[in-house]
Order: structure tokens, then C-alpha cells, then sequence
């Protein structure tokens, strides 16, 4: 893949000359910017980036990148976006995608991307919500959620990304907020640098269809006490007055109170990204609130051979033993005969 | 070699080879036309396999059978009925009792005639009264027996040698051609070369049903074919999914792109994906997909990012892919779909063929969604129909549906290895930075197709996808813009025919009947006029490769006949395709839908009722 | 109530309201629309949305628009081009410039015409004069800043005092009619119930701008259309999509089963899942999918499981199922499919109008498929077909394919409420237990259909599934069995043919031109046809329906013209369909690709082209 | 659903009169055998029963069931089950599918069947191959597996179908091995007697296209020291000698030997599958042998609404408050005018 910090850009450089057609007010304006803010900070050439996309409001978004887009067809990006990678693995391939677009038509191809580690960046626009189509239930819609196709409320439970992502052998998860840009940008760039297959998850509102879904954790007031952001190596602490963290008892996560019976922070749980056992993870991804905070940041992070890496690599074994190196020489193996 | 009562010169023979799935039929029939093509024959072959892996043993549902058609004049099908059987069991009698040639000669296994069997196989008692075959030439051998007999002295397992009984056959049927065994014999060396026992005892077995053949008087008349009168050059056997695959290699080369493909597997189309994906030395990209939709998405975002993109697959994989090929179509990318078709609807008779996917190829999609339709005639036509495939979805900027069949998939002949230098090297539209604005959708004046701008390419950033473009690539709704770029893709498609050579007509220009066919009908119909010209009927025949577009000269061609009539393996889907195209025309329809090919006398008994008819 | 100078009669009448998203101009047109319904006028609708959710504001791209067609005397489509343009802002007059009638009314609010608000329509001062239509009877009014007035002693905030200018342009346009505010005042009481201050804000100013409009003298000419002389009974305004889903519930109700829809959204046929999930109470099983393939195989599921099964969706959506819908034409279960068709190919112009799916719905799976194709005419047409396609799917035991459009599905007329005891009652298949062996193939002597076995009848276990069958339902891969049931398929299709109703001619049984239609065309056609006659033309027009099988009386009515022609909004696919069928007839074909219905004008044009190249 | 018990069977009625097809000693024979038996035991009216399956040998399977059966297309099982089930829940619809049919071309319908928690009951046959298709790799090949689309090896890491599962939201996990017919019998049992999906791997073994591949851990010499039966209520004990068990160490799993370093059996995790808290069944359903024993057994079961339970629900609730009871009063309902 390219290399970074080559080349010195500023945002603007990644904003196309196409007008921004999103709702006033919806989360995915700020998705926009901190993504070009972090592509520009990057340094890679721009002609190496290919934005993918399916159908949605989310999915708009190659149109306002000035790079190479693809705006594809409903649920299909993550498998365009694999034809991409495996066809020029030089190239950065970034796939934008709603929670309609990636886990209801587009399930499948997500779940095997995930699995197939093919280096690809993920970022899931998730409020909850069919933008577009004007308002029906997605399959991460809480259940008892009332839209056009549900007007008695939902019967479904939700997935939840991360916990299907790991589900499917994922290696990277991470998550963030629309309106934070500093952490979203943060978490943006670990995807970029990560090898394999990076699923972000963006915490969206649809000011139209869903207004204040995620009210309960994005909310300004409470926020800080119902989320944690993780940190590498650190230890797993939130809050406002950072006075609460998390520990293991038993089989499960825990909240506790510094301070309270006796918990000092070196009780607590030191986050680890990287620890290939997934389950951890799994349950730090499955958190909500209130029993728990809501975890943001990068949750898991996890190396392994990509697949596009893969690939080459038996590339260039076969071809150190095979004799065939042209396709004459393929035609005339095997058992041919000659006439005279 | 021993004395011969009788010897029957003969320009052509249909031997089959038939037997449980367990039985190595497929090996067996492969090794003896390997053997008649070093000898010289022309020849074809198509195996029958059973739908199941492995159906229950002895029973007709898991017969498993290869046909042979050798001749030493041109061979053009595998021929339409055996003049010479192999039968394993019973249930190979029963499965083939309907489709001997008059006079045919029957090789079987007389221990494999257990009255178990027998039952088994849906007797009574006896098999060759009970199907009225008992006047045939039947020459019954203890196989078994003397298998076992034969390697009684060599040290292996009951198992192994039960599993040579094929060779003995195949030894019997080489002696009533005079044939050579180096060949098999070198092949059973390569093959079991680790397990030196496993290849003695099929070389024993190999020998000893030649010189039983020798030995027993009834195993006359013997058959002689001539070697052909063949073109110079290097040959080998090739089937058409082999073809297919290569097809692929040789433009890609030809290109100077990569070759990817991204497919999942389907019968009877999954041997183009096992062969592209051994050629790992060639630098090809081959995906096995989660499914069918992953197979084209993938190979379309392959196409985007510059490689030469294939998707393989069969009928109900196309239904499947049928609504990202229409994203290929709107983005204007190079592609190409292969349809390996079988019986449909739905899954169908999913191991046998049908031509019945033409409307789904040509019509299967939503909107007004132009693509390039061919089709092949022969098994080793498919490596030149892939190629012209690639070649016009490379040059033209467009998507290229490329159908062949579960009968030309499976089925092969000698193949005259060309050399890449003499095929035409392939032009890339690749876009390149220019002073101008970039402009994805501006098109070439000629060819009206847009150029290719690869990701990576400083410059050329832009944006392309399933909802209407302007010239620059934006969105729009503008109603005109619409109905222009509708236009724009489908005479996009239309000048290709330009391309597209004229029809060639076998037999005379004006005659009382033109028989019509498409893709792989072609040997069944040009040997059925061929005969019936020599028989002297007024009668030709012509093919289509490629069905959209239509060759120029078709009213040309059509208006020399009287008569017209569309032979194919469907319910007259082409016949009614060029109803719409060529209104003035009557064309009568002779259609078969059974899963299995045309026969040559069927062919020609309809003609004859049409001509006689007049 | 107040002089009027100049008051014009007109049998019809076109208004449209015309503003950016958030103005409230569908419900403007709704609630003008059921006023005029109520008094007594026959009417038609059609809304317009930006394909955004919220383009950005003033410009063109977000204009929404609702077009609302009045008389006394039929009427059959939404109007070509307004005779009064309700524009809220520069961009909706930018977006109507090209299409108003001569002599044409603006009413505007002249507020919005700030020197923002004006470049961003795209203008460069003065939209009058720019787009030259400084000619026409502009009626400008200060509107934010009147209902600002009207307002000001109520206490709401800023945003919803400007949320109600739509009921100030309303009630002018209600003066303009001297219509009555009765009814849109009780609709504001009823939907802003639990919130007095706005309902009151809303009743204010659509009074306001009543007062306003009979004050200004500007406010001629003013029009007056008669009430239309309508068959008696209780009416109500229906769109399509809305007419679609209770058709099926009539079905389900008349069948005496349980209704299922499996269903993705997707523009434009949400409504119908939308429409079908609220009705619980009448006991729709109502899933909203993972995709379309689940929409289609859950219905599969529900129909073998004895429920009314129907999946909804527009072209994208179909060419994924056409692989699970051809699992239920080889299981032949009843089944209905919906494609309210859209602008394509691929994604295309989600939003706009195309009868361009046609081929697809006829052709587009592997294999023979033989379904049923059928098309709805108008808005509460769909109604009707959906019930037909029901009642068809369940007596013959095959998948019914239902075509609708965009212009359809969101059209609306009124329509007169039936009673169910007056619908047939639709007569189920199902089969009982016998005394000999369930065969699930088995087929009825007249219909061909096999019965309906459900699941949970003891003695009925049986087997489906999508490879060949006997008629016992035992997988078979035998030659003569396929042929036979790919005949007995279509042949089952087909005799369906007894039961589609004759082509209607209206004019004439011979005359110079014939022009035939599918479909939504119905209102554009019949009207330019039924003026050209008025004007004395030799002409008449038929309309096609039912698409697969066909009308038995086709040829008979084709040969009354000495010419044809095929209007639809594609490249010719129906025209070809009909070339095919009946060969001995030559039609010339009228089309439009641009993601709009035609204009009745456009008709008459052409038709008059070929009437006079006679 | 219908009621357990009522009526008396032997396996022989559950079998049809056509003719099995599978290839002798397939491991298909012993996992329909078993189904025979365990239906017959339930009692319940054999008409109540619809056997859906996708396409692969393993599909094969509801043509041998002597109920009703739909043998549709591939992958698409789940969805049609989810249809027949809704349209009468009364029925017991089992769905028999592959490791192709479910996870790779099915993966999306198998993943929102699992989320809804419909009442079907998956029984997956793994044989780590598709086998109709005569041998390529599947989803769940493990990682270098030679086959005829991977003649150097798969690049791709599989799916565990258990953590899948659990990733999709899944509250039924069992796993059972094709020749066990004692333990299979009870794990069918309690995925019939579950209200909800539930996910039944069984690993099976392919005589012809990868014969074997599970014999590191079905090997008669050593499976009982290379898998762990998990039962309700008992401690994780496993080992030929039961001398071996299961512990959590910080966050992760861990084998002991009993007796070594003063464990006892006290020591030792009890298994509850009805524990609501995913992670330590995902960490069950992920374990793998060298590292850990294979888990058979029910590993997950934790009651929940039911998709098809709560749609009657709303049903009722609904027609409890609507004034609509007839298409008549609908189409009455709302704004209309009369024309006298
Ligand atoms: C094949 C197909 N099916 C359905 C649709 C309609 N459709 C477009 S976007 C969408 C859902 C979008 O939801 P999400 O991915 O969450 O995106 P958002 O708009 O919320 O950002 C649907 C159902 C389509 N375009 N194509
Ligand atoms: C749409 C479609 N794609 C592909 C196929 C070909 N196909 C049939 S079964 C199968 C895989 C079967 O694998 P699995 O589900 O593991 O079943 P097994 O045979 O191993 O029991 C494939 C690829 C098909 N029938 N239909
Ligand atoms: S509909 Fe919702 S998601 Fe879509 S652009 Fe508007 S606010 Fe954003
Ligand atoms: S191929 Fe494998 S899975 Fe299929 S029947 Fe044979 S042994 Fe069983
Ligand atoms: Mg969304
Ligand atoms: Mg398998």
C-alpha cells in the first residue's frame, strides 16, 4: 500500500466540486469533514484513495470526496471494494455505508469481507435508520422503534456492529460519534494504518428520520458518564469526574466507583487492542447503557495476514515453481500431439 | 497381432463407456480418445454424469457414461448414438438400451450380472430380452474373474483390484482397434509412479483384456478408422470450460491487463473458475466469492481498478447477477459474464443442457440495459468466443455475456493450439491526463465508448455509479440527459456490429430450406445438412455466434430459402428473437427441452418432413 | 363573498404547487385536492419529489411539487402543463418555466425573491424576465411578510409561523375558486389537535390569505369549474401504491386466507409495505426483509404454508428475485410479485417514471419461465389488478407478476369504494386427503393448475423444490418428463387467456391509426386519442392490460387500422413484444426515455405526424 | 406450536419412500437417522412438520423425511422457513442446510433469522467442503486447505459457525458430531423443545471431498480428550479419564488438569447455557483444539421473545384498539365524500 507523508495537503484538497446534499443538521456533514481533515493530514497521494459506497444518504459521500468514487449499487460495496483491493493492492480502498446498506442487503458480503481480512476500510454510518427511503426501521434499530414500516414499533431485536464484526472473526473495531470530530479523526487514522479489514462504526443522527436516537449517550450533558472512550494500554476508566471503571467479575464487565470499597485505579481493566482472544472485546463492544457505558475508540485491533497480503504471497510462491510463465507455454504442457 | 475374422473399415465410430459412478468410466473414456487422437483421428467426446455424487450403487440413477465419436472425416458432435458399448453392469444396459445404433456391439461384464443387480438395475431377469437388445453383437466376458485372476500374484487389496476392471475393458476395446497401448501405459506410469503395484496391476489388467479380445473368437467384426486428413500443428484435447478459461489468459495477455475473476461455484460452470485458479504462475486473480453477487461486484470492482474482470456461472447465478450487471452497463466498464447454461427453471436438471437462458442473457434486467450477447459453437470454440469476448468488452467499454452450455462445457475434441503472436493484440481505452477537464463519460467518436480511467492515474479523480451521469460524471434527472445516455449505450452496443463478421452459409446460397442455430447445436446441425445435402436435398445451414448484435447480413442471408427454421434447445427463444428483428420473415421452429442435445437424426428427420412437406 | 371581475368557466383545470422541500406543498395539494373532490370534481394528482432527502434549500434540485388536474368532465391524467403555478420561491419558478400552458397564472411569494434565493435558482436578477415569462399573469404577494402579520399576537415560535405560508398560497388559490375552507379547516383541527396555538396559527392565515386575494383586484381572472357528473356512491382519493395494497387485502378477504407481504424498501414501492404493515388489525403479516431475496423467499415460504403471499418492489428489487421466482414457477405456488416500476437501468432516476421493466418481468430468469404478467392503468386501477392478480395466482396456482410505475404508485384520483360482497369471490385450490396416493403434480383438466396442499394436513406430506418433477413430486432428471412439464407450465399460463377480458377499442373499429398502450400511459393516451377525434381525426386507441397471455381479440383489432402505433416510456419493448406475437402487423412505435409520463400533447403531435404522413 | 407427546411413532414412520442418495458412509446417513429417532420420540403429528433446505448433499435430506419438505434453492432455507413459520405458526419448521448453503451464498438470511429469534431450528451439516459441487472449499475450510479452487491452499481464515452465531445475537448454540447419534439425538431435542432459532452445527464428515478433516478431533483414540460435552448445571469436566477441566484465568479460558497445582472439581467453571451474558459462550463456541477441548453439547440457550411470538402479540394488541375489522370498514375509514 502507499506510503504516508509524502505529501502535503489540506482539507479542502480532498472536497470535490460537488454541492453537499445532506439534511442541514445531519450527523454525516461532520463525518465528511473529519475524514478529509484526517486524508489530508495522511499525506498519501490522492489519486491512490477509492471511496465505495452502496445506496443511502451515508453512501452520497464519494461524491464529495476529490478522489476516485464509486457510489455502487444498495449492500454491494464491500464487495466492489474487495475487486478493487485484490486488483491494485497499491490503492487505499475506503467503503462508505449505512447500517441498511452494510448489515440488512448488504450482510454477506460484510460479514466475509470481515472474515477474508481484506484490507479494506469500513465506515458504517450507523443512526439506526433507512435515511433515503424515508424513514423505515434498519436492522439496528432499537426494538419498539415506531417508523412507516413499523408503525406499531419494531418486534426485531437489533444487531450490534461490533458484536457481529467480531462475530465474523474481526480483527479491527472501532467506534465513534458524528459530532466528535477530534476522537473521529483519531480513530479514522488507526483504520487507515491498520492492515486488514477496519469496521468503524459512527454513532449518526438522522436529524429527519430518527432525531435524537442516540440521545442517551451523545447527549452533552450526560455524556461523559455514559460512554468510555479506550485507550491502548490504558487503564479502562470514565466519567465525567473520570471517577468510574470497569473491572471483570466473574464472567462479566462490571462498573465500579473509584474510591468505593476500596477500588483504586490499578483495579481496574487496562484496555488491550491488541489481545487476539476476542472475548473481551466481544463483551466491551456489546456494552450499553446503562448498565454499562458505551464504549468508544478503538475496541479491538488485532493483526493478521491480510488477504490481499495473502494473495500476493501465493503469487509469488507459485510462480518461483511453476515452469508455465507465458501462455504459450500453458498451451503446449500437459499432453499435446503433433501432426505433420 | 493375432488373426482378425473380420475387419470393418469405418469413417466413424461412437463407442461409450458406461458404468457406475465407482466404476472410472470418465478416466476410461478419456485415455482411449487420447489415445485415437495420437493416432490421428478427428473426435469428440461428452460425458454424462450422474446428478448425485454418488448414487446408490448399480442403480440407472447412478450410471455414469463417456461417449467417443472418432472418425477420420471431419467429427463435429459425439456423435448420436454408440456403435460400441461398454457396460460395467446391468444398470448400464438399462441406461443406454434406448440409444444403440442398429447392429451395435456390446461389451459387458457377465460377473457383474448377479441377480442383485439385475434387480438393481430395474429387471426382472434377463436384460437384453427384457430390452429387446438381444439381437445386438453382446460380448459378455468375466471381467471380474479375470481381474482377479490376473493379479493374484501381485500383493494388493481386493479393492484396488476390483478398481482395474476398467482397464481391462478399455484393453479389450483397444485390441478391436488395432490400437497401441504406449500411451496408456505411459499414463499409468505418470499417474501411479508413487504406487509402482497400483501400476503394474493396471498395466497387467490393461494387457490382459487385449489378449483376452485376442483370444475369444466372438470378439469380431473389428473396427478400423482411418487417421484424418488433419491440419499441421500441435494439438491437444480441450473441453470447453478449459477453453473458456484460457480464452480469458490469452487476452488478458493480449491486453497487457491482469486477469481477474470473481465467481462462486455452480454447475455446470465451475470448472472455469478450478481452471483459472491453478494459474496462480500467470499472475491470475481468482476469487471464490461468498456468491454469485460477490462474483460480479467483485470482478466489477476489479474492472474499475484496471484489470481484464470474468464472472462464471450458470443460469440461476445469472438471475442473481443479473441487477450489478446493470451497474456494469450504467459505470460503462469492460466485463465479461460467462453463462454456462443447464436445464432450468430454477435448479432444474442442473447437470444437463438447454439453451434456454437466451432471454434472460439478452432481456434479464431492469430498465433499458443494453449488452453484448455471444455464444459458442464447439468446446474448442470457446477459447476464440472468450477472447473476442474480452476483447469487445475491453475495446467497447461494456459489459460482454458470453453463453456456452453444460454440453460444450464438459464436452472436448483436438484442439489446434494457436500461437499468442497470431491473435490480435487488444486495445486498452485508457484514459490519460489531458489539459481539459476530465470528463468520465465522454465518448469515443466511433466507437461511442468512454475512456478507462484507472485509480492511481493522477488527475483522472472522479466518480462513477448505478444512478444517471452527465458527460462529466455528475448525477443527473434531467429528463433529456436521460433519454440520451439510453440512447448513447444502446448504439454504444449497435456498432459493434461493425465488428461482427457476416453469417457463412454451408451449402448453396438459394436453396428450399436454411436451417437457423446458435451456440452449441453447431456440429448436430452442420453434420445433419451435411448428410442431407449429400443425400441430395435442397437444403443449408447457417450459425450465430454472436447474437447481439446480429450480424449485418442476415436479411441477406435469410432471403435466399424458402423455408426457414430455428433449431435450438429451448421453447424457440431465438426463433422469436429474430421474429422482432427481422419481421418479414417466417420462421418455423424445431425445439427439443429435455436436457440433452440434438441428435443428427433428429435434425434431419425434421428437415425431411419440413422439405418433404413443401 | 366579495366581487369577482372576471370570472372564467372551464371544464378542467391544472393547479401546481411548486416549493422547496419543507414548504408543505404535498399537503397543500393534498388538502386542495380532497376540497375539490368533495365538491364534486373529477380529478387527478401527481407529486413530484426531489430525489434528495433535503436538496439544499432554494435551489432547483429541491423543488417538490404537487399537480393537481380539476373538470367537470373526465379526467384522465394529472394535466400536461399547470394553467396555475403556486410558486413559493425563485427555484420553483425556474424548475416550471418550461412547462406552463400559455396564459398561465404564478401566484408567488414575493419575499422569497432575495438576491440569495435568486442566484441560487440559478438566475441572474430578474426569473421573469430571464426565463421569459414576464407575460403571464404573475400575482405576486409578500406572503412571509403577511403571515408574519396575521401571526403576530399568537405565541409561537418564529419557525412554525413560517411553516404555515403554504395555508396562505392555499387560501388564495381556494378565493381564486371560490371554494369552500370547511373542509382544510377541519383537517387543521383534527392534525394539529393537540396543539391549539398551531391549528390556530394555520386556520389564521389560510383565511388570511382568502381575505388577501379578494382584496387585491390583481387577483383575475378567477375560475370557476362546474361539479362533474359522477355515478353515485361513497368516494374517496386513492393513490397507487395505497390501491395496490388493499387490492390484496379485498383478495385475501374474498380467498378466505391470511395475507402476507415480505417486503425491502425501495422507491417507489414502500408504500405498499408501508400501507400493508399498518394493518395488524385486519391480520397482514407484514415483514420488512433483510433484502429482497428474503422478500420473495419468505413469500415462497408463506404461500407453501397456505397464506395470500405477495412481495413488493421496484426494478432493482426484481432482478434480484428472479431467481426465487422462478422456485415458484417450478413449484408452481400462488404468488403475487409487484414491480412499481422506476427510471433505469441500475439505480437510474429512482424517482421518476419508466415502463421499462418490462422485458424483465417477461424474461428475465433462466430457463422457460412462463408467469403472468399483468399491468394496472391508473392510480385506482391498481386496485383492481392487484385483486385480478390474486385471484389469478391462487385459481391457477402460478406467480403473477404486477406492474405498476412511479407515476402510478404515487398518483392519486378518486375512486369510488366497492363493496366487497360485489368482488368474486376467488375460489382456492386446496387439496384434501383421498383415498389414493397424494400426487402434488397432479393438475386440474381445465385450469392445469396442481393442487394446494398445506402443511399441517395430516396425509398430504409431500416434497417440492426447485428440480424437475413428476407429478408425484420425485425429483427427476428424465428427458420426456422435462419437456412435459415445461409444456404443461406454459400451457398452464396460457389457458389463462380464457379469462383475460377482450381489448377495448375507444373510437372506432377501423380507422386510419390505431394507438396501443400498457399500463399508466392509459390516461395520456385515452385523452389525446379522445381529443384527436373530437377534432376529427381518424383514430382510436386500445389499451393492454393483461401482457402475458394476452387478449384473445388482438389480431382481430389490429386489423381494423391501416396503421399502429406503440406509445411507451421505453425503447420499444412492448412494441417488440407485439411484433413477435403477431407478426403480420407492422408497428410503429412513440417513446420517451426521460423519467416522466407522457404529455397528452406530445400524443396528439404525434399522432397527428402520422396521420397526415398518410 | 404443536404440543410434544401426543402420539406414538418409531423412526420408520419419519422415513419417506424415496430412495437415500448420499454416498455410503457420508455422515449424512447417522445425522438423519438420528432426526428419525428424535422425531419419532417427540410425539408430535408428523403433518405439523415442514423440513426446508437450501441446495448441497446435506439439503437432500427433507426428500428422506416422511413430512412436509421444501427443497428450494440455495442459500435461501432460512428465509423461506422464516415464511412458512410466520404464515402458520403452528408448524415445526426445521431448516437443513450446509456450511456452503448457510454461510457463504446464505450467510445474510442466516445471520437475520438468528437476529429476530424466529422459532426455527437450524441443524447446519459442516463438513468444511461443498460437497454437491464435487470439492471446493467453503466458508469454514480451514485456513491452506487444498480443494480444486484453492490447488495451493485457501488464503482465508473460516467462520466459526458458533461465533457467528452468538456475533448475529443468536440464543440457541449446540454442536454435535454426524456418527454420535446418542448425543445428537439430545441435542435436537432441546433445539425442538427451544422457542427461538437454534443453531445446531453438527460436524460431518465427507467421505469424498475432505475425508477426515475432523479427525484430530473425532478420531475415536483421543476425541474424548480433545472435546468437552458441556451439560446445564455441570462442571466443565472432560478427558477419557475426566481428569482435565475448564477455569477462567483473567479473561481468558483455561484446561487444568484435576488434582495438579490443588485444583479440585470445585475449582472448575459450571456450565450455564442459560446465562443472558454472551461472553463466556462465545468464548465456548470459539475454543479449538490444540489449545482447548471442543465444545459439544448445548453451549447457549437463553430465553427470549420470539419473532413470530411477538408478531401474534401485536396482532392482538392491535385488533384489541383498531375500529377496523373488515376491508370494507378500511376502505370506509378516513376522509370520504358520497355522490348522490
Ligand atoms: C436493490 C435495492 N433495494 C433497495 C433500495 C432502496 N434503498 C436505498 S438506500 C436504502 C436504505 C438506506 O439505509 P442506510 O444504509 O442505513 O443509509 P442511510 O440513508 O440511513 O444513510 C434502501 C432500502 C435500492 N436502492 N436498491
Ligand atoms: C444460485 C446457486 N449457486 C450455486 C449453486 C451450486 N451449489 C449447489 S450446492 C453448493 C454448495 C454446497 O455446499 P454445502 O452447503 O456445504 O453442502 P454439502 O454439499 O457440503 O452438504 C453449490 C455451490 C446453486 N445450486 N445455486
Ligand atoms: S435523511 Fe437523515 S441521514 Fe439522510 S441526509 Fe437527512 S438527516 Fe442525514
Ligand atoms: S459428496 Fe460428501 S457430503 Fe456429499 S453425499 Fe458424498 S460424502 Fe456426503
Ligand atoms: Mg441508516
Ligand atoms: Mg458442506
Amino acid at each position: 500500500m502507499a506510503e504516508t507523508n509524502t505529501i502535503q495537503y489540506t482539507a479542502k484538497d480532498f472536497k470535490s466540486d460537488q454541492e453537499v446534499r445532506w439534511c442541514p443538521g445531519c450527523g454525516d456533514h461532520g463525518i465528511l469533514a473529519s475524514l478529509q481533515k484526517t486524508l489530508a493530514d495522511m499525506g498519501i497521494a490522492r489519486e491512490k484513495y477509492v471511496f465505495v459506497s452502496g445506496i443511502g444518504c451515508s453512501s452520497r459521500l464519494p461524491y464529495y470526496m476529490n478522489t476516485y468514487g464509486f457510489h455502487s449499487i444498495h449492500g454491494r460495496a464491500a464487495a466492489i471494494a474487495t475487486g478493487v483491493k485484490i486488483a491494485n493492492p497499491d490503492l487505499m480502498v475506503w467503503e462508505m455505508t449505512g447500517d441498511g446498506d452494510a448489515l440488512a442487503i448488504g450482510g454477506n458480503h460484510f460479514i466475509h469481507a470481515v472474515r477474508r481480512n481484506i484490507d479494506i476500510k469500513i465506515l458504517l454510518f450507523n443512526n439506526e435508520i433507512y435515511g433515503l427511503t424515508k424513514g423505515q426501521y434498519s436492522p439496528t434499530s432499537q426494538k419498539g422503534l415506531v417508523t412507516k414500516t413499523s408503525p406499531f414499533g419494531t418486534i426485531e431485536e437489533p444487531f450490534k456492529v461490533g458484536e457481529l464484526t467480531i462475530g465474523s472473526h474481526g480483527r479491527f473495531f472501532a467506534r465513534t460519534v458524528d459530532y466528535n470530530l477530534q476522537l473521529s479523526g483519531e480513530v479514522y487514522r488507526e483504520a487507515a494504518l491498520f492492515r486488514g479489514t477496519t469496521v468503524v462504526e459512527v454513532i449518526q443522527n438522522c436529524v429527519i428520520f430518527n432525531d435524537g436516537v442516540h440521545d442517551a449517550i451523545t447527549n452533552k450533558e450526560f455524556r461523559d458518564d455514559r460512554t468510555i472512550v479506550l485507550h491502548q494500554g490504558q487503564p479502562m476508566i470514565f466519567g465525567k469526574d473520570r471517577d468510574k471503571g470497569l473491572i471483570l467479575e466473574g464472567i462479566k464487565l462490571k462498573v465500579v466507583k473509584i474510591g468505593e470499597n476500596g477500588i483504586t485505579e490499578k483495579d481496574l481493566l487496562v484496555h488491550d487492542a491488541e489481545e487476539a482472544n476476542p472475548g473481551i472485546h466481544y463483551m466491551l463492544a456489546g456494552m450499553q447503557y446503562p448498565e454499562y457505558p458505551f464504549a468508544l475508540g478503538v475496541i479491538r485491533a488485532v493483526k493478521m495476514q491480510t488477504y490481499d497480503g495473502a494473495m500476493i504471497e501465493q503469487h509469488r510462491h507459485v510462480q518461483s515453481i511453476s515452469k508455465i510463465r507465458s501462455v504459450d507455454e500453458l498451451l503446449m504442457s500437459g499432453s499435446t500431439w503433433v501432426v505433420e | 497381432m493375432g488373426k482378425r475374422s473380420k475387419v470393418i473399415e469405418r469413417d466413424a465410430v461412437v463407442i461409450r463407456f458406461s458404468g457406475d459412478s465407482g466404476d472410472g468410466m470418465q478416466l476410461t473414456g478419456t485415455l482411449f480418445s487420447n489415445t485415437s487422437a495420437l493416432f490421428g483421428h478427428n473426435l469428440s467426446t461428452f460425458p454424462d454424469y450422474p446428478a448425485e455424487i454418488r448414487a446408490p450403487q448399480g442403480t440407472v440413477g447412478g450410471v455414469s457414461g463417456f461417449q467417443v465419436h472418432i472418425g477420420h472425416k471431419l467429427i463435429n458432435t459425439p456423435g448420436d448414438y454408440p456403435d460400441i458399448l461398454v457396460a460395467m453392469n446391468p444398470a448400464a444396459i438399462r441406461a443406454n438400451a434406448g440409444f444403440l445404433k442398429p447392429g451395435a456391439t456390446i461389451i459387458y461384464d457377465t460377473d457383474s450380472f448377479t441377480e442383485k443387480n439385475i434387480q438393481r438395475a430395474g429387471y426382472k431377469a434377463d436384460p437384453f430380452t427384457e430390452d429387446k437388445i438381444e439381437t445386438l453383437n453382446l460380448i459378455g466376458a468375466p471381467i471380474t474373474t479375470l481381474v482377479k485372476e490376473t493379479l493374484k500374484d501381485l500383493e494388493i487389496d481386493p479393492k484396488t483390484v476390483l478398481r482395474t476392471k476398467n482397464m481391462f475393458a478399455l484393453g479389450m476395446v483397444y485390441w478391436l482397434f488395432d490400437s497401441q497401448l504406449d500411451y496408456t501405459e505411459k499414463f499409468i506410469d505418470d499417474k501411479f509412479g508413487k504406487k509402482p503395484v497400483v501400476a503394474e496391476a493396471n498395466s497387467k489388467v490393461l494387457r490382459a483384456g487385449y489378449y483376452y479380445a485376442e483370444t475369444i473368437e466372438a470378439l469380431t467384426p473389428s473396427y478400423r478408422v482411418l487417421p484424418a486428413p488433419i491440419a499441421k500443428g500441435v494439438y491437444r484435447n480441450i473441453n470447453g470450460n478449459q477453453a473458456t478459461a484460457w480464452g480469458f489468459l490469452a487476452a488478458a495477455e493480449r491486453a497487457g491487463l491482469k486477469l481477474f475473476i470473481g465467481s462462486y461455484p455452480i454447475t455446470p460452470a465451475t470448472g472455469i473458475l478450478e481452471e483459472l485458479a491453478l494459474r496462480k504462475d500467470l499472475g491470475v486473480k481468482s476469487l471464490q466469492c461468498e456468491d454469485e453477487i460477490a462474483g460480479i461486484c467483485t470482478a466489477i470492482g476489479a474492472s474499475y481498478a484496471g484489470n481484464l474482470a470474468v464472472t462464471s456461472t450458470s443460469g440461476p447465478g445469472l438471475a442473481l447477477k443479473s441487477e450489478a450487471l446493470n451497474l456494469a452497463v450504467m459505470t460503462e466498464l469492460p466485463l465479461v459474464v460467462v453463462d454456462v447454461q443447464r436445464g432450468g427453471p430454477s435448479t432444474g436438471l442442473p447437470t444437463k443442457t438447454e439453451q434456454a437462458d437466451l432471454w434472460q442473457a439478452l432481456y434479464g434486467r431492469n430498465g433499458e440495459s443494453p449488452v453484448v450477447v455471444i455464444a459458442a459453437g464447439t468446446p474448442s470454440d470457446c477459447f476464440h468466443f472468450a477472447f473476442e469476448s474480452a476483447r469487445i468488452a475491453v475495446e467497447h467499454m461494456t459489459p460482454v455475456l458470453l453463453m456456452t452450455d453444460s454440453y460444450l462445457a464438459n464436452g472436448s475434441e483436438p484442439w489446434k493450439i494457436p500461437a499468442m503472436k497470431d491473435l490480435p493484440a487488444i486495445k486498452v481505452p485508457v484514459a490519460v491526463k489531458e489539459e481539459k477537464e476530465f470528463m468520465a463519460y465522454e465518448r469515443d467518436e466511433k466507437t461511442l465508448a468512454r475512456k478507462w480511467a484507472i485509480p492511481g492515474t493522477p488527475g483522472l479523480e472522479h466518480r462513477v455509479g448505478g444512478l444517471e451521469k452527465t458527460k462529466k460524471g455528475s448525477v443527473s434527472y434531467t429528463p433529456e440527459n436521460h433519454e440520451y445516455m439510453v440512447r448513447m449505450r444502446e448504439e454504444k452496443v449497435e456498432r459493434i456490429q461493425s465488428e461482427v463478421p457476416d453469417l457463412k452459409i454451408t451449402g448453396d446460397k438459394k436453396a428450399d430450406l436454411l436451417v437457423i442455430g446458435w451456440g452449441s447445436s453447431y456440429g448436430h446441425i452442420l453434420t445433419a445438412v451435411t448428410e442431407l445435402k449429400e443425400e441430395g436435398y435442397s437444403i443449408a445451414a447457417t450459425h450465430f455466434n454472436y447474437i447481439r448484435p446480429l450480424p449485418k447480413n442476415c436479411e441477406e442471408v435469410f432471403s435466399g430459402y424458402r423455408k426457414l427454421v430455428v433449431c435450438e434447445l429451448n421453447n424457440g427463444q431465438f426463433a422469436n428473437y429474430l421474429r422482432m428483428k427481422y419481421q418479414k420473415f417466417t420462421f418455423t421452429q424445431y425445439n427439443k427441452i429435455q436436457g440433452l442435445p440434438f441428435t443428427v437424426g433428429e435434425i434431419k428427420d425434421h428437415c425431411k418432413t419440413l422439405l418433404e412437406g413443401k
